[in-house]
């Protein structure tokens, strides 16, 4: 949990960028007094609060960001994949389920990763993470498969790559 | 068996708990619903938007409606009566909450001296939880700050934004059952916010209109509508929003410390 | 005229809405916690996200805020579910009884056993 | 009378007749407490619907409700009302969280959370012993 | 120099909020500034008070009042505070019974971990203030509630080492009755709210004439159950006898010298004021003083046929609140007289006894009557101290009491209500069998008497007083300025009676 300066500087961004989502407006006088207060509460909070945020991992910060916009269109895609997955399997008259909880380990080392992961294998097709425990993480399937970590295969590597 | 007794025995109070209801019932007949009972004063035919004599007007939810916005240069209204025109009810409400907050920490000190302390030995909390609690408290936080900031703005104010951040960190205790801010900076937090209150409050009795809680610079910083406006107002919300995130955090932080 | 953002928002809505729907028929039918879990977990989320955006669409000064509400609702969404699911199987919640693996009721008890220790 | 009074009031006015009902007829504490907290949020709906103007926006000028400063009178609810009812449940929440401790204490020293005996001193009645 | 009331608000507040942060550093130091705060707001008081008699010019009506407002708005868009003659007089009373507990337990055996003690004390009667002098009735709530949650707080705080949780469930019951209270009241300002569309409680009785008389009568009932909670009113009262049992003597003082206190003027400033004029008649009257007249001769019964101290102490302040109740809704000179001259009689001496029982013992027991055998033997002063203020509450002269019940006994005889009379003379026997009764305990008996010390500061405090109760008693006059008046408000309030009549 190291306060690196980089890990501030994207604390705050994300943060201003926050402020500015919620407080845009279109007069140029009060977006300058917003700005001026969002900046000065982004930057209290990153320096305090940076330290509790979960560990990234290490790499290229550019690549990384990067990646994660793969990564999203990889999940989107999933999502709703996912939803249309849920609509078959409950609007089957004969519901084909076959459930069963399974255990796969992800690749990824840092903490934010393994989080991601897990709340992104939560919302793709017919899984829903349980638990980790010691680095193998439990998943409960709606359709248990033979190998459950070839099927996990194209998340893990999206989220590894900006978490690694 | 056991049902039928308590029945029985509950007649007498519904009977009661009915009679009252319908008192209150045929009272609150005479209040009509939704009627605009505050305007009575204005002249017939009113249409909204024109001008008014403020000065003949005696009803208070009247006058505020169209006074407050040049008295008190808040845009919320809400806002305007709640730290403004009946400002010194919200000091005693946030004295009420700082009391409980006091005083559940003080008895809760003696009814845990008399438990043996046994510490269960439990799994750790886990890592999906505690690290997402990690990552959306600053969120959190920040969003209770742009709450209590924007009071005089936009509905919401120094409770609201308390609250949201009060549960911000109840999320990242129960993610984190052992660790979280102590005592000591609850409580100077705390103490802090309600002296800068009163405080601002006697800035009141020092300047221009020598009142307490008076809010002598509405007019001069910013125009309605902006982020620095309504003097004094913003300030007193900034207090307030510290002092109940504060304050319910430790009530939440002393509860928890009790394991019971 | 309507104007299109208002359609393309109606129709946001209306997508987030039947997904709602979906989730709910969901929590009816699926057998157990967790299959109903997986069901609501999904539907609602993505419902709830099309429908914030729909919102944002009709009316587009509220389009930052809805995109704000729906990036919170994709992180916290998952982890409450999860934090059901680990709670509901570490109070004894069963499993469906045509279930076919449980690995985690193993592991778990293991690692109980090792921190008592 | 129009039927959303009878509406707004009637089911307040029941719900604050659940709550007394709940006093006068449960002994255990904890479910008195909750028969306050219903009680609280009746007595908080009744002081917001006394104050509601029907058809009017909420007391916010400008930004998302679009009224102007000049025309707030007459197009907006009554804002005393909506003041009162924020300081009304920040003092329902700290009496709630008082009247918890002291049932907590109560149960620790008596092992019960009855209230059974309210002698009104004419009866010296024995302690529950623990 | 006339002070600003609000000081007498704002005083206790800051002191609260500091005593915390000081708490930090040093705990033994912080219990003194609640002391020093209690110290401020009584010589504010004590200002205000010889403004209302001498300086102040006489600004509406035929009495002074001293008025501030907050917020920078004039009433009634702002919250304003008004001292009238008995408001300021209460005020000053309540606050010097506040500094009588904390300079006396000052040397204290409780361990208390903290101030909170001697910070509750002073909240309590800050809010009690507040709700004496406000001018609105919204802020008069929340005076109330400031005051309910610090009883609470003291009524839990355990006596010694708590052991069997009395405390507790008196707190428990409290917390729950109190917030009924609360809430009834609260029902009862949304309905005038509706019905008058202001707050403020001047403006609020110029109105509330043209309301319909049902809603008036439902908005008394919810007062009257509302504040009678909080002023011990019988059949409210039920929470009470288990605060007095189970809690310290200060917490004991405290409700019945304080907050019981509050509650009653507030009733008496809210019935007087908004109520009765829109009712028909005297009833609003009538039913505050017959409600006043059984308090008083239920609590005298009951402390009649108590075992223990602590509580009979407890029913004897029930039945002065009804009693007090009673002289206030008599009316006229006679019942002003006789009310003011009651509290003042009951503001002196309960402390002193109250004070003088929690010295006898500190655990957490019921206390008998028979720790009072042989007291004479035990400790000469306690005995002297006790009975001098057991007699003073009876009405033996020299006491304000005694005359009090003189004014009170002529004001219910001139009005030829022999059955008021009556009442009144049952309820004074009871009070003097049961007094007779602990004082013959008190006399030396002749088995062993171990001796018994009472602490420094309760001998001086309790000294203090019932030579302040003597010299009232024996010099009644020195009170006339001030009770003229009280008269001079009340009959206000009666002139706008007849008004609407």
């Amino acid at each position: 949990m190291a306060r690196s300066p980089l890990k501030i500087v994207l604390t705050v961004l994300v943060l201003m960028v926050a402020w500015m989502m919620l407080t845009l407006r279109t007069d140029i006088d009060g977006l300058v007094q917003e700005i001026i207060a969002g900046a000065l509460i982004a930057l209290a909070l990153g320096i305090f609060l940076s330290g509790i945020l979960p560990d990234a991992g290490e790499g290229n910060p550019v690549k990384r960001i990067l990646m994660f916009f793969v990564f999203l269109l990889i999940f989107f895609k999933e999502m709703i994949l996912a939803n249309i997955d849920v609509a078959f399997r409950v609007l089957h008259p004969k519901m084909p389920i076959k459930p069963g909880i399974v255990e796969v380990k992800p690749g990824m080392k840092s903490d934010m990763g393994k989080m991601i992961l897990a709340n992104s294998i939560t919302l793709t097709p017919g899984t829903l993470s349980m638990d980790y425990i010691d680095d193998s993480l439990f998943i409960h399937w709606i359709s248990v498969e033979d190998d459950p970590e070839e099927a996990m295969k194209p998340l893990d590597k999206a989220v590894k790559e900006v978490f690694p | 068996m056991m049902e039928r007794t308590t029945f029985h025995r509950s007649l007498p109070a519904i009977a009661l708990a009915l009679l009252f209801a319908a008192t209150l019932f045929v009272a609150f007949v005479e209040v009509d619903f939704g009627e605009p009972r505050i305007e009575e004063e204005l002249p017939v035919n009113y249409q909204p938007g024109e001008e008014i004599d403020t000065e003949n007007i005696t009803t208070p939810g009247l006058r505020y409606l169209a006074n407050s916005s040049e008295e008190t240069g808040s845009a919320n209204l809400v806002t305007a009566v709640v730290v403004n025109y009946r400002g010194f009810d919200t000091l005693g409400e946030v004295t009420i909450l700082f009391l409980a907050a006091t005083g559940v920490g003080a008895l809760l000190s003696f009814i845990k001296d008399d438990d043996e302390k046994k510490k269960k030995k439990i799994l750790p909390p886990s890592l999906i939880l505690n690290k997402g609690a990690r990552l959306v408290l600053p969120l959190i936080i920040l969003f209770g700050v742009y709450v209590f900031l924007h009071g005089h703005l936009s509905p919401g104010g120094g409770f609201q934004g308390g609250v949201i951040i009060a549960s911000g960190m109840l999320l990242f205790y129960i993610a984190e059952p052992t660790k979280g801010a102590s005592h000591k900076v609850i409580s100077i937090i705390e103490s802090t916010a309600g002296l800068a209150f009163i405080g601002l409050g006697i800035v009141g009795l020092m300047t221009a209109s020598k009142i307490f809680l008076a809010n002598d610079f509405a007019g001069d910083w910013g125009e309605v509508g902006m982020l620095v406006s309504a003097g004094l107002l913003p300030l007193i919300y900034i207090a307030i929003g510290f002092k109940v995130g504060s304050e319910m955090t430790g009530l939440v932080e002393k509860m928890r410390g009790d394991g019971s | 005229m309507i104007a299109i953002n208002v359609i393309i928002g109606m129709v946001l809505i209306i997508i987030g809405l039947s997904f709602q729907v979906l989730g709910a028929l969901g929590l009816i039918r699926l057998p157990d916690v967790y299959n109903r879990l997986q069901a609501a977990t999904k539907s609602i989320t993505l419902g709830a996200i099309s429908i914030a955006i729909g919102v944002g669409v009709m009316d587009p000064t509220l389009l930052t805020k809805a995109i704000l509400v729906a990036v919170f609702l994709l992180i916290t969404n998952p982890i409450s579910s999860h934090a059901i699911a680990r709670g509901a199987y570490r109070s004894g919640v069963p499993l469906w009884k045509g279930s076919v693996v449980d690995k985690y009721g193993p592991a778990l008890e293991r690692k109980e056993r090792e921190v008592k220790e | 009378m129009n039927g959303l009074a009878l509406v707004f009031y009637g089911g307040i006015l029941l719900l604050i007749a659940v709550g007394i009902w709940g006093i006068l007829s449960r002994r255990n504490l904890i479910k008195v407490i909750m028969a306050i907290t219903i009680i609280a949020t009746g007595v908080n709906l009744l002081l917001v619907s006394v104050g509601y103007i029907s058809g009017r926006a909420a007391p916010i000028v400008g930004g998302d409700t679009g009224i102007d400063a000049s025309s707030t009178t007459g197009s907006v609810v009554d804002p005393i009302p909506q003041a009162l009812v924020l300081t009304a449940i920040v003092i329902g929440l700290a009496t709630t969280a008082l009247a918890l401790v002291a049932a907590v204490g109560y149960y620790r020293k008596t092992g019960s959370l009855e209230l059974k005996s309210w002698s009104y001193g004419l009866t010296n009645e024995k302690e529950v012993k623990k | 120099m006339t002070p600003d009331p609000v000081l007498l608000i704002v005083i206790p507040l800051l002191a609260a909020f500091l005593t915390p942060l000081v708490a930090l550093g040093s705990k033994k130091f912080a219990r003194y500034v609640p002391l020093i705060g209690v110290l401020a707001m009584g010589v504010v008081s004590l200002l205000l008070l010889k403004d209302l008699i001498e300086v102040q010019p006489r600004t509406y009506g035929a009495y002074n009042t001293i008025e501030s407002t907050t917020g920078g708005f004039q009433p009634p868009f702002g919250i304003s505070l008004i001292v009238t003659p008995l408001g300021g007089l209460i005020t000053f009373g309540m606050i010097m019974v506040a500094l009588y507990v904390l300079v006396t337990s000052i040397q204290k055996k409780e361990d208390d971990k903290g101030p909170w003690f001697e910070m509750m004390a002073m909240m309590a009667t800050a809010g009690a203030v507040g709700m004496v002098i406000t001018g609105d009735l919204f802020n008069m709530f929340v005076f109330l509630e400031i005051t309910s949650i610090s009883g609470t707080i003291l009524a839990a705080l355990p006596r010694g080492n708590g052991e069997k949780g009395l405390n507790w469930k008196g707190a428990a019951g409290y917390a729950v009755i109190s917030a009924l209270a609360s809430f009834l009241i609260l029902a009862a300002i949304a309905l005038l709210y509706g019905a008058t569309s202001t707050l403020n409680i001047a403006q609020m009785a110029e109105r509330v004439g043209s309301i319909d008389t049902f809603v008036a009568g439902t908005a008394l009932l919810l007062m009257i159950i509302g504040f009678g909670i909080e002023a011990e009113i019988f059949p409210l009262n039920g929470w009470a006898p288990e605060v007095y049992r189970g809690s310290r003597w200060g917490t004991s003082t405290i409700f019945s010298g304080i907050i019981g206190k509050a509650g009653l003027i507030a009733m008496l400033k809210v019935v007087t004021v908004i109520l009765a004029p829109a009712l028909e008649g005297n009833i609003a009257m009538d039913i505050l003083l017959w409600g006043g007249v059984i308090t008083f001769i239920v609590g005298e019964a009951a402390a009649f046929t108590s075992k223990d101290l602590y509580r009979l102490w407890g029913f004897s302040s029930i039945g002065m609140f009804g009693l007090i109740l009673a002289a206030f809704s008599l009316g006229g000179e006679n019942g002003i007289y006789a009310a003011v001259l009651i509290m003042i009689g009951h503001l002196i001496s309960k402390p002193v006894l109250f004070s003088l029982t929690g010295a006898m013992r500190h655990k957490d027991r019921d206390l008998p009557l028979s720790v009072l055998d042989g007291l004479m033997g035990k400790s000469r002063v306690t005995a002297f101290l006790f009975i001098g203020a057991a007699l003073m509450l009876l009405g033996m002269p020299p006491s304000p009491i005694f005359w009090g019940k003189y004014f009170l006994f002529s004001g219910a005889g001139g009005e030829s209500n022999w059955l008021l009379v009556g009442l009144l003379i049952v309820g004074t026997l009871l009070e003097a069998g049961y007094i007779g009764k602990l004082l013959w305990r008190v006399l030396p008996k002749k088995e062993e008497a171990k001796a018994f010390k009472l602490p420094i500061t309760t001998t001086v405090m309790a000294l203090i007083a019932v030579a302040l109760g003597v010299l009232l008693g024996a010099v009644p006059g020195l009170l006339q300025d001030i009770i003229d008046l009280v008269v001079l408000e009340f009959g206000g309030a009666i002139i706008i009676l007849a008004g609407v009549i």
